[in-house]
């Protein structure tokens, strides 16, 4: 199935997703490419970094070496990302940062800010346990940009409420079946001096919810997570998982697509369009049911 | 100038070698003699600094010196021919034969054309033609050997102890390597020799030490022993005649081979067993006498030709096919084909019949133990239990348990490639008569043997190959060593 | 018999390890000496458990199985796809996951005996592929939705842990199996020496087949048995399991070369990296420092276990 | 000479569907045939390469390394740390980083050759160890901030990539040293038959010790050159690296088993494994379906090659 010859006047946008094995950025990944169907004129190429900086980095190359119209990053890193962004900056292509900033800014930036999410979840079991309480937190693979930045948004909300109390924390990968394991032996360890969970995703905390559950400990201890996956949503709905933070990947997708074009027809273009991040709980579930 | 004081070897709590003291002097060939595991290859390899003695000290050149490796040896002089050939299988034979010792020029570059030139030169002591470029893998058992041997003598040492080196050998390289020794002797070397065959011990050694369970029997003068007084002290008692005599087989055809042909090994084989028949492949080394035999029971079938046994013709693409039909083979490659190190001597001996010790897909543990535990009664095999790995046996007693695996499932036609390789001569006289009391029992033998006095009075026939070809088939009783070897030699 | 002498001394080694990690963690915790947590160690180490014993039979032949842990991710989501509520009896599913599996494994070991192909090549292979078929049939979404029958496989019986009961269940077999089957005697003969097991007539190619085809069995059932356990079928579940259960192999004493190793070694493995990673988190160790610690201890053990079993 | 007879025929299996796989995509994409992706291809095989070229040295001796991700990981944090610009020279952080690395492959080497515990026992623990430790020295956060010196490391010297020329000189050296060096044939040797090598007096100690220190020496490099690419210390950088590594060292012919392989092998194995991952994400393969084909082409590669080398 040979790539067809790039149409006169066609726009060709280069799409280098961080990982779509992971099912938010899977997610994002899908509406970039479904929406980028819908404009005529316009042809997207997708590509797969599995979460590996150097592989995203010989990706943004070889969409140089392509010579596209635009490229819409969804970087891997904060700070590793940024020689790919200064490489295509140094090419004069057009560039949308969606989801994840770097140290360099592209051209354009769609996403909202992990600070933030780790803020708001962490706001809400603050909330939950009036400012008092233990509670666990579940990181993500040590050493990310997420799990760096929605840890220090946590760690703000800690420092505002003294009688919150970090009883242990550890990481479980963004991994369901490693965070079910830790919060087994989190029970063991800490049982009665925690009474909420914060996890850096929803997998993770569905992976809390059901150690907690097994365990028969759910109704004492409130778990959040982030990225309202579908499966987290359900759970919502069945009062099962007390929140989650809603992280609009439908928005970030089509908005970077709306930009990457606006850009390559050398229109102006927002510097920066912020989709906040939002608290989702039993009570507004239902409008993000769609 | 190298004298072992006191040397003592434990194996597991077990004593294989009791503190143990004797002198070797330079330019003397001092043969070590001894049953299969009465400790010859243990003492030697105390000596080149393989294994670290339990007890005692070497003594070299007036020093107590301990080795603490084989590489702390060579450096002081001391080289060995070890008896389990040691080939490195992907390089070259040059290489294997310079191997810890290349020549050099600076900087650890190895100098190419030097190291050919070693190679070559080494080989043509033994006046061995192999070509010191071959990969080590493509060789057969009786090239590797020479080219363990080329190995030690490159090492200049003066000390050179050598572990059955002509074990796998035919006469035409065994008398290159006695020419060898003379020269070596003359330039002031002491040679350790270890063997099990009784004529080159007495054209060879000046001395000879005897070992027994572990223990030195004594060492006397070459010259004061004559084979029966040696053989007696090996074994403790006296051997009757080596050969049991042969009995007239039925006419009752075994095995018919016809055609059998593989280029470029072999070509147009064809010959038969009766019932009671012992025929004997002879030929020089790389006639193709493994190769042949490897076809009949399908480790490497033939490309064509037909086998037929019991009148039934064959097709067998796999040892799996051959044993079924009722072919057992000892194969000559020990190490490579035969032994399973890790797994115990009885569960080796039992491997190939193991439906015959259980129901259904099952073992039967106390079945199975008790075969192999008869097996290694019958067969003398000394081990410290049926389970101890057989990686841990004297080379002889390996050989053994491999025979009394083939033996184990019954076959109807046993083939045996240099089935008496490194098996003491009390052993070999075990064999012999084992071999004698099979064809007795309307079995058909087909024997492949370097060592000609064994061809001679243990065949009814032999089957002399040349080159891949049948050059003559002789009646045993009416024939000699020169004509076989007459037909062995390429034209 | 010998070989089990030998296996004692092993066992020994290791239980020395285990048995001193335990002490020092009863001695730092007050919640490890707990039958709650031994349950929770017993489920924790049932999934590489079931894992580990399959590639025992591999590492035996001398092979080696890298696709486990893509292998759990596939076999997992296949059988959540027919486990949605009222949709098929609870038997399909399971089917279907242990189907999955054994496929994997079979035609892993096709790739070995017939193709020729060097295992950590093959299954290396299958590793990449069995992971993007698991992404490809889920649409690299987890498959949710599952019934509650089969999520009852996570449940208890008999007030034990259903994963732990087909752990030992498995371990219990495969014991078994390996001592007193010719096929298990085989699988010892082959990876000692392939070439002279096929010269004593052993079915190499068969005893291969069977040892991947097993593996990969094995590896649907813990596909299975995560899926139940985390109530999803997820695509990119997993990651470097198979580490996991081949250096619980290894460190019980099976060697990568084949022909020597033992269940029992295995279960002492698996047990020693449960304990380490339940003990840990007990402690409350940071993550950081607990890499370190597990790398140390791991290496540590089969040290002393080697060292202790040579004198 | 016969080792080249077979190489070469090793090679041309290989050389053959890299061409096919190469023609594949000059007729599928207007973009692979092309100087700019030439020059791309050659810059992100750079770092598996060296790393590839490093354990082709384990290998030989029958060894293995698992821990070259995480040490490509811990070198690169090591090395930033020292390269805030205006702190040290530019050769201070490529020393601590290249140091770091041998280190490393350094302790591996002890542990295989004096502690006799099992290559992929021991590296699995450094794997986890170097990992655990390049979270703590960085704090668990990238080490940015590094000076242009270095950075430049990534640049280009007469119009070609740094990396790319490190990774030229480092095969060209090892493709002499392997050949032409006693120690050289040393290795092959301890891997072709370790018992057979120490009887002859290799000092197999050693020349194992050489191979894991110069394996890790060469990890430490890639680190530095990883870092200077992406200008951060990361220390969750070069996740399954090794993976990738030994693959194209085994693509390349060498075997796990020891004793055989080239340099050449691993450069056409490094070179298949990076054309497929250029070439599928030009053609805008989807991820998922990439697995499953770089699967298949791997495994299908290895066997083609084999068994046109064995007729
Ligand atoms: N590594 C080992 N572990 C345990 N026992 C061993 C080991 N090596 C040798 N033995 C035992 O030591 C004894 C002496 O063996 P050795 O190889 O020295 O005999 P040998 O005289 O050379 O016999 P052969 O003529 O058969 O070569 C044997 O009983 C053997 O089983
Ligand atoms: N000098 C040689 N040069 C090249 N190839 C040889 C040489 N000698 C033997 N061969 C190879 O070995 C094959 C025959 O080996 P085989 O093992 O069957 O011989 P054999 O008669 O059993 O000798 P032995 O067992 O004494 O080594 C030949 O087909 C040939 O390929
Ligand atoms: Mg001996
Ligand atoms: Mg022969």
């Amino acid at each position: 199935k040979k790539a067809a010859p790039r149409k006169e006047g066609e726009i060709l946008i280069g799409f280098s997703s961080r990982d779509l094995s992971a099912e938010y950025t899977a997610k994002l990944s899908e509406a970039v490419v479904d929406y980028a169907k819908t404009k005529s004129g316009v042809k997207l190429v997708m590509v797969d970094a599995q979460s590996d900086v150097q592989k995203q980095f010989g990706q943004v190359e070889n969409f140089i070496a392509q010579k596209v119209d635009a490229i819409i990053l969804n970087p891997c890193e904060l700070e590793a990302s940024t020689p790919a962004v200064d490489r295509i900056k140094t090419a004069g292509i057009p560039l949308v940062l969606v989801n994840q900033v770097t140290k360099s800014a592209g051209d354009s930036y769609i996403g909202s800010n992990d600070f933030d999410a780790g803020r708001i979840a962490m706001e809400a079991v603050a909330q939950k346990l009036n400012g008092q309480g233990g509670v666990l937190m579940l990181h993500g693979i040590m050493g990310t940009s997420a799990q760096l930045q929605r840890e220090a948004g946590a760690r703000e909300i800690f420092a505002k409420y003294p009688g919150l109390k970090l009883v242990d924390h550890q990481t479980a990968s963004w991994d369901r079946a490693k965070a079910m394991a830790l919060t087994e032996n989190w029970i063991q360890a800490h049982q009665g001096k925690f009474s909420a969970i914060f996890a850096h995703n929803d997998e993770m905390a569905m992976g809390a919810l059901l150690a907690l559950e097994r365990a028969g400990l759910k109704k004492d201890v409130y778990v959040i997570g982030i990225d309202a996956i579908a499966q987290a949503l359900t759970a919502v709905k069945e009062g099962r998982l007390d929140a989650t933070v809603f992280q609009d990947a439908v928005g970030q997708g089509k908005g970077s697509v709306d930009a990457a074009i606006l850009l390559a027809k050398k229109q102006p273009c927002p510097k920066e369009t912020m989709i906040p991040f939002q608290l989702i709980t039993r009570e507004n579930l239902s409008q993000f049911l769609k | 100038m190298l004298r072992a004081l006191e040397l003592r070897k434990d194996f597991g709590g077990l004593t294989v070698l009791h503190p143990t003291s004797i002198d070797f002097l330079p330019g003397e060939v001092h043969a070590l003699m001894g049953e299969n595991g009465a400790g010859k290859s243990t003492l030697m390899k105390i000596v080149a600094g393989l294994y670290r003695p339990d007890g005692g000290q070497v003594e070299w050149r007036e020093r107590y010196t301990e080795f603490t490796s084989p590489h702390d040896a060579l450096v002081a002089g001391i080289a060995m021919i070890h008896q389990e050939l040691m080939p490195i299988p992907d390089l070259t034979v040059a290489e294997n034969i310079t191997l810890g010792a290349e020549p050099c020029s600076g900087f650890g570059l190895i100098d190419r054309p030097a190291q050919l030139a070693r190679a070559e030169e080494l080989l043509g002591e033994l006046e061995s033609d192999i070509s010191p470029t071959r990969m080590m893998r493509t060789l057969t058992v009786a090239q590797t050997q020479v080219v363990e041997i080329a190995k030690a003598l490159g090492r200049q040492a003066d000390v050179i102890l050598m572990d059955e080196p002509t074990a796998a050998l035919s006469d035409h390289e065994v008398a290159a390597l006695f020419r060898a020794i003379t020269r070596l002797k003359a330039r002031g070397v002491a040679i350790v020799y270890t063997t099990h065959k009784m004529d080159e011990v007495f054209r060879l050694a000046d001395r000879i030490s005897v070992l027994r369970d572990g223990r030195l029997v004594g060492t006397a003068p070459a010259a004061e022993l004559n084979p029966s007084k040696l053989i007696t002290m090996m074994v403790g008692r006296e051997l009757a005649d080596v050969f049991p005599v042969r009995h007239s087989p039925s006419d009752e055809i075994l095995l018919e081979v016809s055609g059998l042909t593989r280029e470029p090994a072999y070509r147009n084989i064809s010959f038969q067993i009766r019932r009671g028949e012992v025929v004997a492949l002879a030929g020089l080394m790389g006639a193709g006498r493994t190769e042949v035999v490897s076809a009949i029971f399908g480790l490497q079938p033939a490309s064509e030709g037909q086998i037929c046994l019991k009148g039934k013709p064959l097709s067998i693409r796999n040892p799996q096919d051959a044993l079924a039909a009722g072919i057992g083979m000892v194969t000559e490659d020990r190490k490579g084909l035969g032994l399973i190190p890790a797994l115990g001597v009885g569960q080796n001996i039992t491997l190939s019949a193991l439906c015959d010790y259980g129901r259904g897909p099952l073992i039967n543990h106390s079945a199975e133990a008790a075969a192999s535990e008869s097996q290694m009664t019958e067969f003398a095999i000394k081990a410290t239990s049926p389970s101890q790995p057989i990686a841990q046996l004297s080379g002889g007693n390996q050989q053994k348990a491999l025979l009394a695996r083939c033996l184990l499932g019954g076959p109807d036609l046993i083939i045996l490639d240099e089935p008496t390789r490194g098996i003491d001569i009390g052993a070999k006289a075990e064999i012999y008569a084992l071999i004698q009391k099979l064809a007795r029992a309307g079995k058909g033998i087909l024997l492949v043997s370097s060592e000609l006095p064994e061809v001679l009075s243990l065949a009814h026939r032999i089957v002399v190959l040349r080159r891949g070809s049948v050059s003559a088939t002789l009646d045993a009783a009416a024939t000699d060593q020169e004509t076989v070897l007459r037909h062995a030699m390429p034209l | 018999m010998h070989t089990l002498d030998r296996n004692l001394l092993h066992r020994f080694g290791l239980l020395l390890v285990i048995f001193i990690v335990g002490l020092a963690l009863s001695l730092l915790t007050d919640t490890f000496l707990s039958v709650a947590n031994f349950t929770n160690v017993a489920r924790q180490i049932s999934i590489n458990g079931i894992l580990a014993v399959g590639v025992t039979f591999v590492l035996l032949t001398a092979g080696v199985d890298l696709s486990l842990g893509s292998v759990v991710a596939l076999s997992g989501v296949a059988c959540a796809t027919f486990a949605h509520p009222g949709e098929h009896s609870v038997f399909v599913p399971i089917a279907v996951g242990l189907f999955t599996g054994a496929a994997c494994g079979l035609v892993n070991g096709v790739l070995v005996t017939r193709g020729g192909v060097a295992p950590f090549i093959v299954t290396l292979g299958m590793m990449t592929i069995a992971r993007g078929l698991a992404l490809i049939f889920s649409g690299g979404r987890p498959v949710a939705n599952m019934s509650n029958e089969l999520t009852a496989l996570a449940g208890d019986l008999f007030g034990i842990p259903i994963p732990v009961l087909c752990f030992a269940g498995v371990a219990a077999a495969a014991w078994f199996f390996l001592r007193n089957f010719r096929l298990g005697r085989h699988i010892y003969a082959v990876g000692g020496n392939e070439n002279a097991a096929r010269a004593a007539g052993v079915p190499v190619e068969k005893v291969k087949l069977f040892a991947y085809g097993l593996c990969g069995l094995l590896t649907g059932l813990a596909g299975v048995v995560l899926a139940a356990r985390i109530t999803t079928g997820q695509p990119n579940a997993g990651q470097a399991y198979e580490l996991d259960a081949i250096a619980a192999v290894v460190i019980g004493g099976t060697s990568l070369a084949g022909g020597v190793g033992t269940i029992t070694g295995t279960l002492l493995g698996v047990l020693l990296i449960g304990v380490i990673n339940n003990g840990l988190d007990l402690m409350g160790v940071s993550s950081y420092y607990q890499a370190v610690i597990k790398g140390v201890i791991i290496v540590g053990a089969v040290w002393l276990d080697r060292r202790q079993a040579r004198s």
